[in-house]
């Protein structure tokens, strides 16, 4: 296969490597250092997409990352990526790109009716119609709309690559690295700041890989090479091509992705498609370069009208021509180098149309056709470029035949890293073009990017922003020969749309915003440069307007009579490129996307062959499924059954637990729960209740006293962080001067439930036979450090279960040993290990409150637990939570409910409705927070808040649950269900 | 010029020269009967309805930069009511009830589409309060359902149901609920208020009231003063700086909340899919952005701009539900002020200063609100007393207790 | 009567085998878990700190830091973990019921609290430490910036994690909670993957 | 935002928790028109764009709670000690 576009010589790519490519079904040859657009360009290829609106035939503008036409869907399958810049996509072999946006195919595309039903389709038409009536519009316009709209196709199934997230640190940052950048890199790193270079590039050189600029008597290329040479030299340098720094954040953050893989087929084994970086940095030198734009005439989007800089690119760094003809339309000199360029490499070059009335001198010895003081108001062909129309000055009009046009408008600074903090960009007449205003705190901006548009000048405003910001961060200024280059010929005079245009004038090529959008727009009121931007889309595409977005507010400016600086710039926001989910979310995906924490019998648990469920962070097991039985249900049964009949386990490893010392530590106590804790004796474990300072219900738990001036707190497993946080405030903030100390041991210490009659036979084999465990020396609430073997354990008499129960943690390297060894001594008395549900039955047959009571909205009396709020003492939350509404009567209030039909099943969520009362809201009474099926009573049973619940006991209201179908009659009844008297509890 | 087909069809065939614009640029008179501070959703719904519903037309509304530049330029669009507490699930209500006489009501498209909004839930525990919470909605009659996981698949087959963290165990699914385009709702009622003789003032800043006797009088503008009977506040994020010209200290924190858009797609998601796991929302635009955000930020703020570890979170949330998001692109995000209340809930009410009404405390929510937001603080000003599905949001509700706490976080604004 | 002898776990067991991993040929990573080291948190006691500077000198040698560094004599060390907070550790003979040991010496002035269990604890170098480290540490591990002797208290991939450079191979010490081991291992391990790792058996 | 701490150095805000002002104080329990108070110390907000001190507790490190001087509007932090009090 032959390239035919392909220069005979020159270029960067590597014609000894010869890579084959399929676009749109079609293969095709390209080289290693082609770009997918220049590869494209030297088949030939024209055509390569089609627009959003009009699904016009569109073909590459630019050579770089501000490409708003030549968008593929690249790759297959998993990995296809839609929306692909052609201009930003390296070559390599193998790969498959397909057009996007066309039906049935790119050449032939029946959206492109959109076209000519232009006249009704403006801007802002769908804000004026489809409205009537009103359900057509899910069922009909809507549908249409969408199915129009959009572009590539997202892949269906999930992206089979892996992303990296990673941070880095340096002194400077650079980004960019053309001419300024390179400088920028080599005065920082020289004078020895830690120095990142970042471009998005896979090459390093900018604007000096597409001109045939000389440095040092050398070419720009060579030059560069040089420049590389040292800076990889440097060991405090670190060169990152292939990154894009697409956003600013506060304190010097900056985000990159790096496209680590993305010029290979597959990334290779173990490696990420991409990288998202964070990059801190004490300085940064925005070295960006600029952005040509157009010019708005008619028909100036067809394939072929490409930007001057882009043609140059692509005869220069890749041998491609983009066609045989080449017309060159400008409004400044750097115009001009294309034609000089184009001329050079051979291609023949119709005209250069100036719109000025004096062109550049240096240029005179072309030879070519010059039309001054003319502009382009017509482009001929549909697919692709076959001549244009010129007007002079005079209003002559001539034909040129080209099948390229090269367009220059000026160039954009880019600012956009600039803006990201607020900064606001300056309109300068004379470049103009916008320049960074303020910019985020420690960045310098060089080079094109600060609207310095000669080699020269980026040179020398790259060492100088270089050497300031190793200076600001405490290096010596080092010397520095200056390279020397051309002061090439930059001068601009704006012209922003060609009035004689006949045909659609397109201001954003992605979105179809026309000149004539823009003034439509200015008519119906939309003339702030924001409305605009809203009501047109202009700036909205994928591209961001890169291009589009100067040109536009210039013609808004123009056709509202105000000058471009009054109008302003619309909010440069991050990202500079649009950035991939993946990059963004690395490792932190599937079953990585958080941490999971593992109690500490995790593994025996799963070879019991336990279901987990997730609580919090934690995956506990929720039950434990013997063969035979047919559901979990069957399974809880069983489990609550076995433990109240003889005994059962359960891992209970995951309740935060912290450690609380010091002279003031029972005073600390006092002041964070509603009861008091300084009464406790040593020994003792006493159950407490915390409230925010508003006075609702944060948590409870129990808290053991050890030692006279030392406590363990034992919390919910879902408020554990939360509450050593909120200790930690109270001690910190509010009462620094008291003398106490706190730090979680939740990690340290494996925690066993040992619940049921035969509890205390099973801990008797256990726990070392000095210590006694009878009732009278061990009783309900008792706590004791104890040894079990070699180990020192602690044994709490606790009981969340309603039967005689202990809690013995051991450190949690023994959690496995434990559970094993607490399940054979419990063997000859049947122990089960149970799960979360049957502790969660267990604690509803006691009416014990859990998360689902408390759940930030009820407070102590709510659930039943007023008398634990002390009335001798003050605690977080005891004022707020005297508030009126909190002592309203008729709150709802903590009961318990069965079913009147006993072989009902209830369900939490349910609300209650007075029997018989109407199905309102103004009838709603509370709601079930918790239910369970209670083996021991033979039916289901619930907690749940009522208004009035506890004077209500024997009612009966209507659960009422319509999203599950669920209606039931229950019976109000108090919330112990099993064992009232609390006799179990003393074994 | 009413909006339809015909008039379209007969502009496009004279170059569309006729158009007008959509609201006039008024110049500030003098005197007021109701001055409106803040031209976002909010602020003109209830000049629209000042004038349509409650005959006053003598009105202004303030904007200190373009209508919209707030929260209501730059939200996630989502509309729904499917809220739990009886203080909020009514006044909600009559806001879909209005979303879906909308366009009819003030001659715009702006393009409610009732797709559908499915929260995800991930346990057992989760779905009771789901269920709690589609229950509480049925019994406001307003409609809800409860999904399990099977038929969370069938509405969206492409969301990770074997390999997540935090697997989805279903869903609460309301079908009314979708999203609505942001910046026509703006226009839309500018445009209704303009035509009933409200005047739209942007580029108008209030710098300070005239309260003379406890009574507000009158207000300070960048562009003059001006004289009125009654002033509103919607000034949404900016509402404690607003406010404390006229002398309050409100239960209010501004926090930026990020929204963020992907480069445009061909159809993939139907309907709006909310994380139960996290915070995160989705839905496509009609243009074929993915439309999506977090929590917010966090911390107070008046930056207008959002920081990383949210946008690092947001998209791990995202493919956290969507492996299939990987190689899709955000293409921008950008953020808003919130006005964060401390329950979380807003407030529609009087203030101590006579004359002066409040309406704020919409934390990420308030988009959805504002045609009933602009309905029930139109009512206020005008009549002095509440609109019942409003009674609720009332500004002494901290202090008495009667708190409207949806997600029980408490008195911290950047936990609701 | 039971024995634990022996049975201690590190959570790792059964997740991890000894072994070359990764990237073929090449080793940028070593791992070693370290299961003898007992840690314990101390935290000075309101107007103690003086009174424990001291007692931490006589009893074990060492000059308690005062901010985010290790100090060690013999087998002893201090850590800073925070203002008036400190993680002792030890190996060797001092390990064995080391919490108590300094509850013994220190405890009037301090606050002390075993946390020997608490940790997954890794020894980490090799080629390529910094620049696997680099893709979940927020801190700066940079010569100038982070010396051995050096602590960092941070969070890495959404763990809290102690990072105690030990030397400058470099060695680094990494300790994670206990109950996430599973997870920072998932995440240690995919990102070493690119450089190859060796898994040393502890 | 890169919050300095005290003790661990710059940090990610990502490693701290947000709580708010830092100029409220928790008033006098036992004092007359406490629940007043209480209400104002619990509710009320300031909420300036500008000069902000605040709470931030830096849980991802060394567990002090930090009063952070920052500007609401530019998020620049000027100043920040430790809310116990005390310097290293
Ligand atoms: C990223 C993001 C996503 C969101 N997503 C959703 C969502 O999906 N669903 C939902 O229901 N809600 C959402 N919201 C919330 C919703 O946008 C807001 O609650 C709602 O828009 C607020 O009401 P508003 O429209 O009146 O506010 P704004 O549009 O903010 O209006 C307030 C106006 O007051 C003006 N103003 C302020 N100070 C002055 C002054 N001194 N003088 C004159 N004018 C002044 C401002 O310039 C502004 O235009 C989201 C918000 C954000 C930021
Ligand atoms: N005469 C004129 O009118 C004119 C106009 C424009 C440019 N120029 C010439 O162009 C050159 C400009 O030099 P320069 O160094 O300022 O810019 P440059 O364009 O040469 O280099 C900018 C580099 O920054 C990279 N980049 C841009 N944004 C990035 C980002 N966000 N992240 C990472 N990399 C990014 C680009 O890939 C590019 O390599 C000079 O040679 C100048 O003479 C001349
Ligand atoms: C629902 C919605 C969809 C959006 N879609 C796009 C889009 O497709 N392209 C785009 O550039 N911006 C889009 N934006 C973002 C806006 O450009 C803009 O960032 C946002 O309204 C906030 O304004 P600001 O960035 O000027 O502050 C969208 C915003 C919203 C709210
Ligand atoms: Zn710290």
């Amino acid at each position: 296969m032959n390239a035919p576009h392909r220069l005979a010589q020159g270029g960067l790519i590597d014609r000894a490597r010869p890579l084959s490519f399929v676009f749109d079904g079609q293969a095709y040859a390209g080289c290693a250092g082609d770009t997918l657009a220049s590869a494209l360009m030297a088949n030939g290829v024209k055509l390569v997409g089609r627009s959003f609106k009009y699904h016009r035939p569109r073909g590459i503008l630019t050579a770089g990352s501000d490409e708003p036409n030549a968008l593929v869907e690249l790759r297959t399958g998993p990995r296809r990526e839609p929306n692909t810049r052609v201009t930003t996509v390296e070559l390599y072999d193998g790969l498959v790109a397909a057009s996007q946006n066309r039906w049935p195919s790119l050449a032939f595309d029946i959206g492109a009716v959109n076209d000519w039903l232009s006249r009704f389709l403006v801007a802002g038409f769908y804000y004026k119609t489809f409205m009537c009536p009103a359900k057509f519009w899910e069922m009909l316009y809507e549908p249409l709309i969408r199915r129009a709209a959009g572009l590539g196709r997202a892949a269906g199934a999930g992206d089979p690559d892996h992303y990296e997230k990673a941070f880095a640190h340096c002194d400077v940052l650079v980004i960019g690295g053309g001419p300024a950048g390179l400088m920028a890199a080599l005065a920082a790193g020289r004078a020895g700041a830690r120095v990142i270079l970042a471009d998005e590039d896979f090459r390093l050189g900018g604007r000096l890989l597409a001109e045939r600029y000389e440095i040092d008597g050398k070419p720009g290329t060579e030059w560069v090479a040089e420049i590389e040479a040292e800076l990889a030299s440097l060991p405090d340098v670190r060169i990152m091509p292939r990154t894009t720094v697409t956003s600013v954040f506060d304190h010097g953050q900056y985000g990159a992705v790096e496209r680590v893989n993305d010029h290979l087929p597959v990334p290779p084994e173990h490696e990420p498609r991409q990288r998202g970086w964070k990059i801190v940095a004490k300085r940064a030198v925005l070295a960006a370069g600029a952005l040509e734009r157009s010019i708005a005439f008619g028909n100036n989007d067809r394939p072929g009208v490409m930007l001057a800089g882009a043609v140059r690119a692509y005869a220069n760094r890749y041998a491609a021509a983009p066609g045989r003809r080449v017309a060159v339309f400008t409004n400044n000199d750097d115009g001009w180098r294309t034609a000089a360029d184009a001329h050079a490499a051979g291609i023949e070059v119709a005209a250069v149309i100036d719109s000025r009335a004096e062109p550049p001198a240096q240029f005179a010895a072309l030879g070519i056709e010059v039309l001054t003081g003319a502009q382009v108001s017509h482009v001929h062909g549909g697919q692709g470029v076959r001549g244009i129309d010129v007007v002079d000055a005079r209003g002559r009009l001539t034909k040129i035949d080209c099948d390229v046009l090269a367009v220059s408008g000026g160039w954009n600074p880019a600012v956009h890293l600039t803006c990201h903090l607020g900064g606001k960009p300056v309109w300068s007449d004379n470049l103009a073009a916008f320049t960074p205003g303020a910019t985020p705190p420690g960045m310098h901006v060089a080079g094109a990017a600060n609207g310095a548009l000669t080699l020269a000048e980026c040179l020398h405003a790259g060492v100088a922003a270089g050497a300031m910001a190793a200076v600001e961060c405490g290096f010596p200024i080092a010397s520095f020969m200056m390279p020397s280059a051309e002061d090439e010929a930059s001068g601009v005079t704006a012209l922003w749309h060609v009035e004689e245009s006949r045909a659609k004038a397109f201001v954003d090529f992605q979105n179809d915003v026309t000149v004539e959008d823009i003034a439509l727009a200015n008519r119906e009121g939309f003339s702030s440069v924001e409305h605009l931007k809203r009501y047109t889309t202009l700036g909205m595409a994928t591209d961001q307007g890169k291009a589009a977005n100067v040109t536009g507010l210039a013609i808004l400016a123009d056709v509202s009579g105000r000058a471009i600086a009054e109008v302003g710039t619309t909010t440069y926001r991050p990202p500079y490129v649009p950035v991939s989910f993946g990059a963004m979310t690395g490792h932190h995906r599937s079953r990585d996307f958080r941490p999971v924490r593992l109690a500490p019998s995790h593994q025996w648990a799963e070879e019991q062959g336990a279901v987990f469920v997730e609580a919090g962070a934690w995956l506990r097991a929720q039950y434990y499924p013997r063969d035979g039985e047919k559901d979990w249900l069957e399974t809880v049964n069983r489990e609550v059954t076995a433990t109240r009949a003889s005994v059962g386990v359960c891992d209970v490893s995951t309740l935060g637990k912290i450690e609380i010392e010091g002279a003031d530590a029972a005073i600390f106590l006092d002041r964070v729960y509603t009861n008091t804790f300084s009464s406790l004796p040593v020994g003792k474990s006493r159950y407490g209740l915390m409230l925010r300072e508003d006075g609702f219900v944060m948590d409870d738990g129990t808290t053991s006293r050890l030692a006279p001036e030392r406590f363990v707190m034992t919390t919910t497993t879902a408020q554990a962080g939360r509450v050593m946080q909120h200790l930690e405030f109270c001690h910190q903030v509010l009462w620094p001067e008291l003398d106490v100390q706190m730090v979680s041991v939740s990690e340290q210490w494996a925690q066993f439930s040992i619940a049921g009659p035969r509890s205390r036979a099973v801990l008797r084999k256990l726990v070392d036979e000095r210590y006694d465990l009878s009732d009278k020396a061990f009783p309900h609430l008792a706590a004791k450090e104890v040894a079990v073997g070699s180990v020192t354990a602690r044994l709490f008499r606790l009981s969340f279960s309603g039967e005689m129960a202990y809690e013995l943690a051991v450190p949690a390297r023994y959690g496995d040993a434990a559970i094993r060894a607490i399940m054979a001594a419990g063997e000859e008395f049947s122990m089960i290990p149970y799960g979360t549900e049957a502790l969660g039955t267990m604690r509803i047959e006691k009416g014990h409150v859990a998360g689902n009571e408390i759940n930030g909205q009820l407070t102590a009396r709510d659930l039943g637990l007023g008398r634990m709020m002390s009335s001798r003492k003050d605690y977080v939350g005891r004022v707020m939570a005297q508030r009126p509404a909190l002592l309203e009567p008729d709150r709802p209030v903590l009961v318990g409910f069965r079913p009147a039909d006993r072989k009902a099943r209830l369900r939490a969520g349910a609300h209650f409705i007075p029997l018989g009362a109407t199905v309102t809201a103004a009838n709603d009474e509370g709601h079930m927070t918790s239910v369970a099926f209670s083996p021991m009573l033979g039916h289901w049973i619930g907690l749940g808040v009522l208004k009035r619940g506890p004077q209500r006991i024997g009612e009966r209201v209507r659960a009422y649950d319509p999203v599950r179908n669920g209606d039931v009659e229950v019976e109000i009844c108090s919330p112990v269900f099993f064992d009232p008297e609390g006799a179990r509890l003393y074994g | 010029m009413k909006y339809s087909v015909f008039s379209l069809l007969r502009e496009a065939f004279r170059g569309h020269a006729g158009w007008t614009p959509a609201w006039r640029k008024a110049e500030p008179k003098s005197e007021y009967d109701v001055v409106i501070v803040g031209g976002g959703g909010h602020g003109l719904a209830t000049a629209y309805y000042l004038a349509k519903v409650h005959g006053i037309t003598n009105v202004a509304v303030l904007e200190k930069g373009y209508i919209g530049s707030g929260n209501a330029g730059r939200n996630t669009t989502i509309i729904r009511s499917n809220y739990l507490l009886p203080g909020n699930e009514p006044f909600y209500e009559w806001s879909m009830k209005l979303w879906e006489g909308l366009e009819q009501d003030f001659n715009y498209n702006a393009m409610v589409s009732q797709r559908g909004v499915l929260n995800l839930y991930h346990s057992d525990q989760q779905r009771d309060a789901f269920a709690r919470r589609g229950n509480a909605m049925r019994l406001h009659d307003v409609d809800a359902e409860l999904l399990d996981r099977d038929a969370v698949r069938a509405m969206v087959p492409f969301l990770d149901y074997d390999n997540a963290r935090f697997p989805i165990h279903g869903g609460l699914l309301q079908r009314r609920g979708g999203t609505a385009r942001h910046d026509a709702v703006v226009w839309g009622y500018a445009r209704g208020a303009d035509l009933r003789g409200v005047d739209i003032i942007e580029n108008c800043e209030v710098t300070g009231f005239d309260i003379a006797g406890g009574r507000v009088t009158g207000l300070d503008t960048t562009r003059g003063s001006i004289k009125a009977k009654k002033i509103g506040l919607a000034v949404a994020g900016n509402t404690s700086r607003v406010a404390s010209l006229a002398g309050l200290r409100l239960p209010i924190e501004s926090h930026v909340l990020q929204a963020f858009v992907s480069e445009g797609i061909k159809p993939a998601i139907d309907c709006v899919v909310t994380f139960g796991a996290g915070h995160f929302y989705i839905s496509q635009s009609d243009k074929g952005g993915l439309v999506f955000g977090g929590d917010i930020d966090g911390y107070n703020s008046y930056a207008w701009r959002g920081n990383l570890p949210t946008v690092a979170d947001v998209m791990e949330e995202g493919m956290a539900i969507w492996p299939g998001l990987g190689r899709i692109r955000m293409l921008r995000q950008w953020g808003g002020l919130m006005d964060m209340s401390m329950d979380g809930s807003p407030i529609i009410d009087r203030t101590p200063v006579a004359g002066l009404y409040l309406n704020c405390g919409w934390c990420y929510g308030g988009f959805k609100a504002t045609p009933a937001s602009g309905w029930c603080f139109a009512h206020l000003i005008a009549r002095d007393e509440p609109y019942e599905v409003a009674a609720a949001l009332r500004l002494d509700r901290y202090a008495t207790g009667a708190l409207i706490d949806e997600r029980g976080a408490g008195a911290q604004p950047n936990l609701h | 009567m039971v024995s634990f002898a022996g049975l201690e776990r590190s959570t790792l067991d059964g997740l991890v085998r000894p072994g070359h991993y990764g990237r073929a040929g090449a080793t940028g990573l070593l791992i070693e878990e370290r299961r003898d080291l007992a840690f314990a948190s101390v935290t000075a006691k309101r107007g103690k700190r003086f009174a424990l500077v001291n007692a931490v000198n006589t009893a074990f040698g060492v000059a308690l830091p005062d901010g985010p560094r290790r100090a060690t004599r013999g087998s002893v060390t201090f850590a800073g973990t925070g203002p008036d907070q400190w993680i002792a550790s030890a190996d060797g003979s001092e390990a064995a019921g080391f919490a108590n040991k300094v509850r013994a010496r220190i405890g009037p002035f301090a606050a002390v609290s075993d946390q020997s269990d608490a940790r997954l604890v890794l020894r980490l170098s090799g080629p390529r430490v910094c620049d696997v480290l680099a893709k979940g540490v927020p801190v700066d591990l940079h010569a100038q910036a982070f010396k051995p002797g050096d602590i960092a208290c941070t969070v890495v991939s959404y763990i809290n994690t102690q990072i105690d450079m030990l030397d400058d191979a470099p060695t680094y010490q990494l300790a994670a909670p206990r109950s996430m081991a599973g997870s920072f291992w998932s995440w240690l391990t995919a990102s070493a993957a690119e450089f190859g790792y060796d898994v040393i058996a502890p | 935002m890169r919050i300095p701490c005290p003790y661990c150095g710059p940090r990610g805000n990502d490693e701290f928790i947000y709580l708010g002002d830092a100029t409220v104080r928790r008033p006098d329990p036992q004092a007359l028109g406490a629940s007043d108070a209480f209400y104002e110390y619990v509710y009320l907000r300031d909420n300036p764009s500008g000069l902000h001190q605040e709470l931030w507790y830096h849980g991802g490190g060394c567990r002090s709670w930090l009063v952070v001087t920052r500007n609401t509007r530019t998020h620049e932090i000027s100043d920040v000690t430790f809310a116990a009090g005390g310097k290293l």
